[in-house]
């Protein structure tokens, strides 16, 4: 028994410790990429590890009260369990995570809770443009779960499961049992939520730097600031992970996880690079309109 | 014979009566239509009660108590308008009252100017 | 036995000689009318309890002279005789008594001369059985009465009482026409030998025969005041003095409607049809257009033609209906006639007071508002009144002859009734503060927000014109802005006395009905509520103490808890834990109150039992009258609240209407007991009966379009009513859908599979979005939490409606975890609300430095309600999800988990803007809350946390309770609950969150255990500036402003525009109606005749 | 007894370890921190240079223009110049920014803005003065409104001359900065806390309504 | 005008409907079986001549003393809403002066007055004998007291006599119908005095006492009810 939980917890620690980095190097990556599409050389790929060392060793810091000493660690938390509730690469016993304590549902739900946190954080600091940027946050997420969330059901009515390992174990065998293609409805509505869940342009205005300094996080610095950054590695990594499993057929090796996540996170950044931004009440009718309805298409196509 | 031109007679004066209650406007006049109204009932009530070739039913030489039986008309029609009309006499009286006393009160004896209460 | 005689001739005797006695002293008539009317009262008491001792050798026959009945006049004294006039003789000496105690009595002389003639005169109506005796004993009441409303010496008494001669003339003229052509036709007066006839026969003989029984009932059913040719009676009751007014309305009438019980049984059945048809008009109409009615008196006189509207019908109704239902049907005539003597004299009564003391408010004394409620609430027959049990025999009867628009006609009238007496009584009750409708959404000066922001889905902006009505009632009366001393001089305590003799009698006759109809079924337990509220009551005029009374009142409970829950098993008992445990430990914070409240107790520990009793009762009826007590006692509670006038007459009559409505449907269905007792598929139902139910389901649990009750009563009432109510009661909907469930199964339309559970389910599903959306944008934190629990019903509604194992545990999990959660969140509000004082929600802030309980428990129950995995609520949502793809209901799905979304947002708003922000500085040195509040709310949490870890705990005896219906659907590994579809497993997940809790806060300890330093609020960037106030650097005001912008059109409170809408088309039909009374006798004179005319054609059969 | 005693020492230290906050009215101190800030001793060894390089390799600028040499600093953010690539980049807010470049001259006006904004950036924390009017007044130096010397008021880590300088010169200013980071030689922040008293006493004689606390934690 | 043709089509509508209880109805042949009753065994049950008077009296007696009820309570009403403490203030002012009675009329009245007390103490004494009785006795009786006030509107009539009167022998009624229950067969039962033989005076039981009584009480109130008009206009 203590040995399957050492092993477990060994497990645990192999896996968060490779989406933390790739996590960490996607993210030095992509604004590699950011950079090239605006013609500069950009930042070093590493520079994330720098930014996250920097913040966590300066000297001072300051606190607002408990709600916002734990703000940080409720997202990181959130972070880190929403992707151990996912099962990162199907067959694997070491990627395998905690898929076993829940499924879909409960990684969806399991997002909100480091959301929580960190609102809760950003709220006890009492600035007013951290509540400003959560309410915006929670506005435009309240939105886009709305055609993720029937692109899911869609999904789930389609291959009548709810386990994320179950969905990945049914898209094996050639890449056209991937949902991708075998409900591209609810793959297009799921992808166009994905937008709005990784907040780059054009839904950023969460953080919109100088309206409402960088948002919820404005009182946020040094080793919380780090925590913050170490959480958005990873839970940007759990993410791709979970859309990876659900439409692209998931992953069978570390490998071809890598290189799926890649190319759709790079898919989130070209559009970002593209786009301007929206304010906050046109994402809002952004999402509850054509990507809504295109999830309802998908749930009806199921339905018939 | 008798019975249907008093019950004629009483049923237009009743019909008197009514036209009278509804579309005099003078409280005295209205209260009169009344009296007109109740004479009219009292007519048909005697009307009814009346026997055919009946008299009094009241005994005396003419009448002893063996001739009574199908020669004197119906006693109760009778008792019963010396009751109506004694009624009808009370309530006259009263509506008498009320009127002087709307009088005092409204400075005017036509009924459609007694209208404070409604709704 | 003593001779009914003596009554009229003693009685006369005694009227003679009063002017006489005056001469001996001004008292002296007085006393001996007084005791004349015991006399009178004793001896109808006698002959009742001679006759209950042997029912079977009455009536008995008493002739006057000397000769047998046909020849002399006689009296007959049977049962329903005696009871008649034991009630009214009463009600006389009642009356007699209050006018001798009153203020400044002016009784004397020609008035108890008068007041004598009338009780006699009523006497001998009800006594006598000779057609031409009745008319003269219907001149003496008359007559009386013409007099007697003059006796008030304003000149609006003298124009009534013209009016009132008018219309009686014309009716004795009528009467007497009758009486004359009958006797004519059948040679005789004495009613017993002509109903002995063959009238049919004599009928062929005689055409006229029908007509002159049809001038006889037209001139006693104009005493009756028919609508529309009643003006005059309602300008009587308006203009003269109040107790005389309650003789007319109590005494005059009910002899009236005796008289016309006696000649009813000379009807030919299609003569009974019209005056069905007469009274159910009047009853209806006199009530539609009471509801515009403003001024108090002239209200209670179109309630007092109501009345007797419907007993006319009654009586009408008993000559068609089989003699069985007829006597069952006249017993129920007799006990509203009873209950309308009592309760509307002493409304009378209590308005006269009213005018003595110059009083325009009630709040702050007890016994009158006791009082008050007694006489409103045997009016609108609610229970346990005796109107209601008479209400409920007459509607069953009415079901088994299959007269349902007679029914509705009844309950439609009833609800208008409820509506405008109890307009009236919240307006009596309503503090000064109070501005009648729900209270606006506030705009604070300090933060400009453009007009079109705001309001957009306040629902508290187009709320019905009855509240709006409501401000206006009692304008008329004098006005006297604060209770003054003086006030306290003009109390006279002996008159009330006499008005709370009355309601004694009228709660004592409840109860006793209550009894008597309970024990049919062996469900005499179901009156204990009844019970406890009295003797709370009692407790409290005696002024016991509060914390002494609680210790009582929930002793009590544990004890019927207790005695409940061991006879109870599956679903039932699911319930009886979420009613009685539920509230008993909600009912703990009630120790934070330290002085006396009045009633508080008493009416919360009968909701509570009441609750309990619709759990173990078997029976319609049972079901219905715990239902309605629950129902009444939760309105009341909340007009407890200062500014609920408004909200809780909104409550009441959505309740009343989902209750009748439901009543409706009980009634379309008689299966209904075995649905109770768990038995399904009995018979199948109407579809309108499972409509009709689930309406009166629906409106209590606040489904959409019937949820307008539920802001303003669960926000406005007091801070632990509104927890008790949103988190206990409005489960009892779910309750009764879960009784009631297999009614759910049938197709919606005739040709068709779907269900109508289907609808249901998306007007569940609706509910939970609608809930949200509102909840979202409210400033007002207590609307939020009511929005809240409005969407949180909705989807236990939804998971209702699936009709599946796994739909119908969620929907159980999904009431037993919110009731944890929002009894947590109003306890903790209350708390809050409790220290801060307001309920904006941006006027607080920053209160976690000073209540970090409060701050934990509604973290804990916003994580649990949002359905944030750890905690248990994430286990509510897995199952609905999972239930609702396994069962095919995609769209309802997407629905469900938008509102769920939506709820995220108000949630966070709620415990961002109370609790984190800036803190301001009227809170500075604020507390915790009392320890009161913390007990439930630290023992909630430790419910939620070992639901979260363990949810077979909860679910496990769920899925059983569940199991008995469907097959299982879903099975336990260790901790991991399996579904078709997926899986949880609530042990893991809580210790997989709490290591990856752990594991970041170890390292932030260990990197910033240096010097982090604590700053105070205002140490924020600021764009390089400092902030100036906490008002303006807290972020809270129309918080979700965006959202406005991008969603606000939609929520545009249709559905408050509709009920207003229908309020509107109500009162101005009731307003349109009213035109009728021109207040010109001539014209009142005109109706009536014309009404005749009308009658008599229809008799005919047309021209 | 001895706890007692003990007690009041610590409470006799702690308020020497308070600020007045004498600007502030007294309803309005408890809305503010009034802790005097400190000198905290750097990591030692190794530690320390680690530390130093990873402060050196991600610069974040505060935003925050003060002066008009503030437009040289946009040219950085563009392609031409990239200062990414050197692990430089702005931040919005003072809280999480380590460099404070003070651009150009400081007016009586932005004075507070700059006290204030300094004082809220997390130490280690390095200020670069722009242009020349930071150094001395520049062009304006005999102006009624604005202030010659910097470094009386904040502690000054490098001042780029000119006026104005080119964006090259200020990534040649960046350059220096760095190595004298990875030199350990940018301690702005303890010598701000040590010299603390002095520099108020500057700053309130510049500042003449000092509606703020005397440290803006 | 169009309220009148409404009331006039009303009021056909009203005759119509009631034609069956106006027309072909002829004299009744014989007499029902109740009055039948009366006629043939009142007499001799009673001793009355007039059968009138004998269902009046005895057989409806209750509707009788139901009368004397009504009168007395409008007398009661006439008194209270006419009586002295009112606050509309007098009619008199209102109208014009009032003229005294001519010489013809105060002689007339003079004269008739004793006559006409005797005639309406005969006419209520024989009340069992003859046409007419207690009512009728009493009407003649206060028109004899109209006369009076004809001649002398001022005329007080002494009130406490009055009430006395009315109330004496309204109760003295009561108590002969009580005398009636105890001693003889039921209430207002003529008979426990001799009914004697029939067309005396002093026959018929109790009934002339009792038609006293009425006349008295009646001719009373009459009084009373004018006077109270009186005093009011």
């Amino acid at each position: 028994m203590m040995k399957d939980i050492a092993i477990k917890a060994g497990y645990t620690l192999i896996s968060l410790f490779v989406i933390t980095n790739y996590g960490l190097l996607l993210g030095g990556t992509m604004a590699r990429v950011r950079a090239k599409v605006q013609g500069r050389i950009g930042q070093p790929v590493w520079q994330p590890y720098i930014d996250i060392i920097k913040n966590n060793v300066l000297r001072t810091g300051i606190s607002h009260g408990v709600m916002f000493y734990l703000g940080p660690v409720f997202r990181l938390a959130g972070g880190l369990g929403t992707y151990l509730f996912i099962p990162a690469v199907y067959g694997s016993l070491v990627f395998a995570n905690f898929a076993f304590s829940g499924d879909l549902l409960l990684v969806m739900y399991f997002i909100f809770f480091g959301q929580l946190g960190m609102a809760l954080g950003a709220g006890q600091s009492g600035h007013p443009y951290s509540p400003i940027g959560v309410a915006r946050g929670l506005a435009q997420m309240s939105a886009f779960e709305v055609p993720f969330a029937l692109s899911v059901i869609a999904i789930a009515a389609q291959y009548q499961t709810l386990s994320v390992t179950e969905f990945v174990a049914l898209q094996q065998g050639g890449i056209l049992n991937w949902i991708v293609f075998t409900n591209p409805l609810a793959t297009i509505a799921a992808m166009i939520s994905f937008l709005g869940m990784s907040m780059g342009n054009p839904f950023s205005i969460v953080i919109a730097p100088q309206e409402i300094p960088i948002g919820p996080p404005t009182e946020m610095q040094s080793s919380f600031l780090g925590m913050l950054q170490t959480n958005r590695a990873i839970f940007n990594g759990a993410k791709l992970v979970l859309f990876m499993n659900l439409y692209f057929g998931g992953a069978t090796s570390v490998l071809s996880m890598v290189v799926k996540t890649f190319l759709i996170y790079l898919y989130t950044v070209i559009v970002g690079a593209s786009f301007p931004r929206f304010r906050a009440d046109q994402s809002i009718r952004f999402f509850l309109g054509i990507p809504t309805l295109i999830g309802i298409a998908a749930v009806v196509v199921q339905m018939i | 014979m008798i019975t249907q031109l008093l019950i004629i007679l009483g049923a237009a004066l009743i019909l008197v009566g009514f036209w009278g209650v509804l579309t005099r406007k003078h409280i005295v006049k209205i209260i009169i239509s009344f009296s007109i109204l109740d004479t009219g009932i009292h007519l048909i009530m005697v009307g009814i009660g009346y026997i055919k070739d009946g008299s009094a039913p009241i005994i005396d030489q003419e009448m002893p108590v063996s001739r009574l039986a199908g020669n004197v008309v119906d006693p109760i029609p009778s008792a019963l308008v010396l009751t109506a009309i004694v009624i009808g006499v009370a309530v006259t009286a009263l509506m008498l009252s009320y009127a002087v006393q709307l009088y005092t009160f409204y400075k005017t004896v036509s009924i459609e100017q007694i209208k404070e209460l409604k709704w | 036995m003593v001779s009914p005689l003596y009554i009229l001739g003693i009685g006369l005797g005694i009227a003679f000689l009063l002017p006489l006695f005056e001469k001996l002293g001004k008292k002296i008539p007085r006393i001996i009318t007084l005791i004349t009317l015991m006399v009178f009262t004793l001896i109808a008491v006698s002959w009742v309890v001679m006759i209950s001792g042997a029912v079977d050798k009455f009536p008995v026959i008493f002739n006057t002279i000397g000769f047998k009945a046909p020849f002399a006049i006689s009296l007959q004294v049977g049962l329903i005789e005696a009871l008649v006039l034991v009630m009214i003789n009463t009600a006389a000496l009642l009356s007699g008594l209050f006018l001798s105690l009153r203020k400044d009595s002016h009784w004397e002389g020609k008035q108890i001369v008068l007041f004598l003639t009338l009780v006699i005169g009523v006497n001998g109506l009800v006594l006598t059985r000779d057609l031409f005796n009745l008319f003269v004993f219907l001149e003496i009441v008359s007559i009386s009465m013409y007099a007697l409303i003059a006796s008030n010496d304003e000149k609006h008494a003298y124009e009534a009482g013209f009016k009132y001669l008018i219309a009686g003339s014309i009716a004795s003229a009528f009467y007497l026409i009758g009486v004359i052509y009958l006797y004519r036709f059948t040679g005789t007066l004495f009613i017993d030998q002509i109903v002995a006839m063959d009238l049919a026969a004599l009928q062929a003989t005689h055409p006229g025969l029908v007509f002159a029984i049809a001038l006889i009932m037209l001139g006693l059913l104009i005493e009756l005041k028919p609508f529309p040719s009643n003006g005059w009676a309602i300008d009587a009751y308006e203009a003269s003095d109040p107790a005389v007014s309650a003789m007319i309305s109590a005494v005059g009438a009910s002899g009236v409607v005796f008289a016309f019980y006696k000649i009813s049984s000379l009807f030919p059945p299609e003569m009974a049809e019209i005056v069905v048809a007469s009274g159910a008009v009047t009853f209806v109409f006199s009530q539609l257009v009471g509801l515009r009615q403003k001024r108090v008196r002239r209200m209670l006189g179109y309630s007092s033609v109501g009345q007797i509207g419907i007993i006319v019908m009654i009586i009408g109704l008993q000559r068609i209906l089989k003699i069985d239902d007829a006597q069952m049907i006249m017993s129920s005539a007799i006990i509203l006639l009873g209950n309308h003597i009592f309760s509307k004299a002493g409304l009378f009564w209590l308005s006269d007071i009213f005018d003595q003391e110059q009083l325009r408010r009630v709040r702050r004394r007890p016994l009158m508002i006791v009082l008050f409620g007694v006489f409103l609430g045997s009016l609108a027959g609610l229970p346990p009144f005796p109107a209601f049990w008479a209400k409920w025999r007459m509607i069953t009867v009415l079901a088994e002859s299959d007269k349902l628009f007679l029914i509705i006609i009844i309950l439609l009238g009833s609800l208008f009734e409820a509506g405008y007496l109890f307009r009236w009584f919240t307006t009596l009750l309503r503090d000064e503060s109070d501005p009648g409708d729900i209270h606006e959404e506030q705009i604070p000066e300090d933060i400009p927000v453009s007009s079109s922001q705001t309001g957009v889905v306040s629902s508290t902006r187009a709320l019905a014109a009855l509240a709006e009505n409501a401000g206006s009632v009692v304008e008329e009366l004098p006005v006297l802005s604060v209770e003054d001393p003086t006030a306290a001089e003009k109390r006279n305590p002996v008159v009330l006395a006499v008005v709370a003799i009355s309601s004694v009698i009228v709660i004592a006759a409840g109860v006793l009905l209550g009894a008597e109809f309970l024990r049919a079924s062996n469900e005499l337990l179901l009156l204990i509520p009844v019970a406890v509220l009295t003797a709370g009551i009692l407790f409290d005029l005696l002024h016991l103490p509060h914390r002494i009374h609680l210790i009582l009142a929930m002793a009590g409970i544990s004890f019927y808890s207790y005695r409940i829950l061991m006879g109870l098993d599956g679903i039932y008992l699911v319930f009886g834990i979420l009613f009685l445990t539920g509230s008993l430990i909600q009912m703990i914070s009630l120790y934070v109150k330290k002085s006396l409240h009045f009633g508080l107790i008493p009416m919360i520990t009968a909701l509570i039992l009441s609750l309990g009793n619709l759990l173990i009762s078997t029976t319609r009826l049972g079901f219905f009258f715990s239902w309605e007590m629950m129902t009444v006692l939760s309105s009341l509670l909340i007009l407890r609240g200062r500014k609920a006038s408004g909200a809780g007459l909104r409550y009441l009559l959505f309740s009343l209407g989902g209750a009748y409505s439901m009543l409706i449907g009980l009634m379309l269905y008689p299966d209904f007991s075995l649905l109770l007792q768990g038995v399904r598929d009995v018979s199948t139902p109407p579809v309108l009966a499972v409509f009709l139910i689930s309406i009166g389901a629906m409106v209590k649990m606040g489904s959409l379009g019937l949820h307008i009750w539920l802001p303003g009563a669960y926000a406005e009432a007091e801070n632990e009513i509104s927890s008790l109510l949103s988190s206990v009661v409005s489960k009892a909907g779910l309750f009764l859908l879960f009784v009631t469930s297999s009614l759910y199964l049938i197709p919606l339309l005739p040709s068709g599979n779907i269900p109508v559970s289907v609808l249901l389910g998306w007007i569940g599903a609706f509910t939970a979005l609608a809930g949200a959306f509102f909840a979202l944008f409210q400033e007002d934190i207590k609307y939020t939490l009511a929005y809240s629990s409005m969407g949180q019903v909705g989807y236990m509604l939804l998971a209702f409606s699936l009709m599946t194992h796994l739909g119908w545990v969620t929907s159980l999990y999904m009431a037993v975890t919110h009731l944890l959660f929002k009894a947590l969140l109003f306890l903790a509000v209350a708390g809050v609300l409790y220290r801060t004082k307001t309920r904006m929600m941006y006027q607080m802030g920053g209160l976690i430095k000073r209540m970090p309980i409060s701050f934990i428990t509604v973290l804990l129950s916003i994580i649990a309600l949002s359905g944030v995995p750890p905690l248990t609520g994430f286990g509510g949502k897995w199952l609905l999800y999972t239930a609702l793809i396994e069962k095919g209901w995609y769209l309802q799905a997407g629905v469900a988990m938008f509102a769920s979304a939506i709820a995220f947002l108000y949630l966070f708003r709620l415990i961002h803007v109370i609790f984190l922000g800036q803190l301001k500085d009227e809170h500075r040195a604020m507390k915790e809350a009392p320890i009161g509040f913390l007990i439930p709310q630290v023992v909630g949490m430790i419910v939620i946390m070992l639901f979260s870890m363990y949810p077979s705990l909860l679910i496990g005896p769920l899925q059983r309770a569940v199991t008995p219906f469907f097959s299982e659907s879903i099975i336990w590994e260790g901790y991991t609950v399996f579904s078709t579809l997926g899986y949880w497993n609530g042990n893991a997940v809580m210790y997989v969150t709490i290591g990856v809790f752990i594991f970041p806060l170890a390292w932030l300890l260990l990197m910033q255990r240096k010097h982090t330093r604590m700053v105070e609020q205002f140490n924020i960037v600021f764009a390089a500036e400092r902030p100036d106030r906490p008002e303006t650097t807290h972020f809270g005001y129309n918080f979700f402003a965006h959202y406005r912008r991008a969603l606000g059109m939609y929520l545009t409170p249709w559905a408050t525009r509709w009920w207003t809408g229908v309020v509107t088309l109500t009162d101005s039909l009731g307003g349109t109606m009213r035109r009728i009374y021109t207040g010109n006798g001539q014209t009142y004179a005109f109706q009536i005749i014309l009404y005749g005319t009308v009658l008599l054609l229809l008799l005919r059969g047309g021209f | 007894m001895k706890k007692d005693e003990m007690n009041e020492q610590i409470a006799q230290i702690d308020k020497a370890m308070r600020l007045g906050n004498e600007g502030l009215s007294d309803d309005q101190k408890a809305y503010f921190c009034d802790q005097r800030p400190e000198r905290i001793d750097p990591y030692h060894g190794i530690l320390e240079r680690f530390a130093n390089w990873a402060r050196a390799e991600s610069l974040w600028i505060l935003g925050f223009g003060t002066g008009c040499g503030a437009i040289e600093l946009r040219p950085l953010m563009t392609s031409r110049y990239d200062m990414y690539r050197y692990g430089i980049q702005p931040r919005p807010t003072p809280r999480q920014a380590g460099v404070f470049v003070i651009g150009g001259y400081a007016s009586v006006k932005t004075m507070k803005r700059i006290v204030r904004s300094y004082e809220q950036m997390q130490g280690p924390k390095f200020v670069l003065g722009l242009g020349s009017c930071t150094i001395n007044g520049g062009m304006y130096w005999d102006s009624y409104n604005t202030i010659n010397r910097l470094d009386h008021y904040i502690p000054v880590d490098i001042y780029i001359a000119g006026c104005m300088p080119r964006p090259e010169a200020l990534l040649a200013g960046f350059n220096r900065l760095k190595e004298m980071i990875k030199a350990g030689q940018c301690d702005g922040m303890n010598s701000y806390a040590e010299n603390f008293d002095w520099y108020k006493k500057n700053q309130k004689q510049i500042i003449k309504h000092w509606n703020m606390p005397d440290y803006n934690w | 005008m169009i309220k009148r043709i409404i009331i006039i089509i009303t009021l056909i509508g009203l005759s119509f409907v009631l034609l069956p209880l106006f027309l072909n109805m002829e004299d009744a042949e014989r007499l029902s079986e109740l009055s039948q009753t009366y006629v043939t065994e009142g007499a001799e049950e009673l001793g009355t001549a007039n059968l009138v008077t004998a269902v009046v009296v005895s057989y409806r007696g209750l509707d009788t003393l139901g009368e004397v009820a009504v009168l007395f309570a409008a007398t009661a009403g006439v008194t209270l809403l006419l009586g002295t403490k009112k606050k509309g203030g007098s009619v008199t002012d209102l109208l014009e002066e009032r003229r005294g009675g001519s010489e013809l009329l105060n002689t007339g009245a003079a004269l008739l007055f004793p006559v006409l007390l005797l005639f309406g103490a005969y006419i209520f004494v024989h009340g069992h004998l003859t046409p007419g009785g207690g009512f009728q006795g009493g009407v003649v009786i206060a028109s004899a007291f109209v006369l009076l006030l004809f001649i002398e509107s001022d005329r007080e009539f002494s009130h406490s006599v009055l009430h006395s009167l009315e109330a004496l022998s309204g109760a003295a009624y009561v108590l002969i119908g009580l005398i009636g229950l105890w001693f003889a067969a039921g209430f207002l039962d003529p008979r426990f005095l001799p009914s004697g033989e029939i067309g005396r005076l002093l026959s018929a039981g109790a009934i002339p006492l009792i038609y006293s009584l009425i006349g008295i009480k009646v001719g009373s109130e009459l009084i009373g009810v004018v006077d109270s008009l009186r005093r009011r206009s």
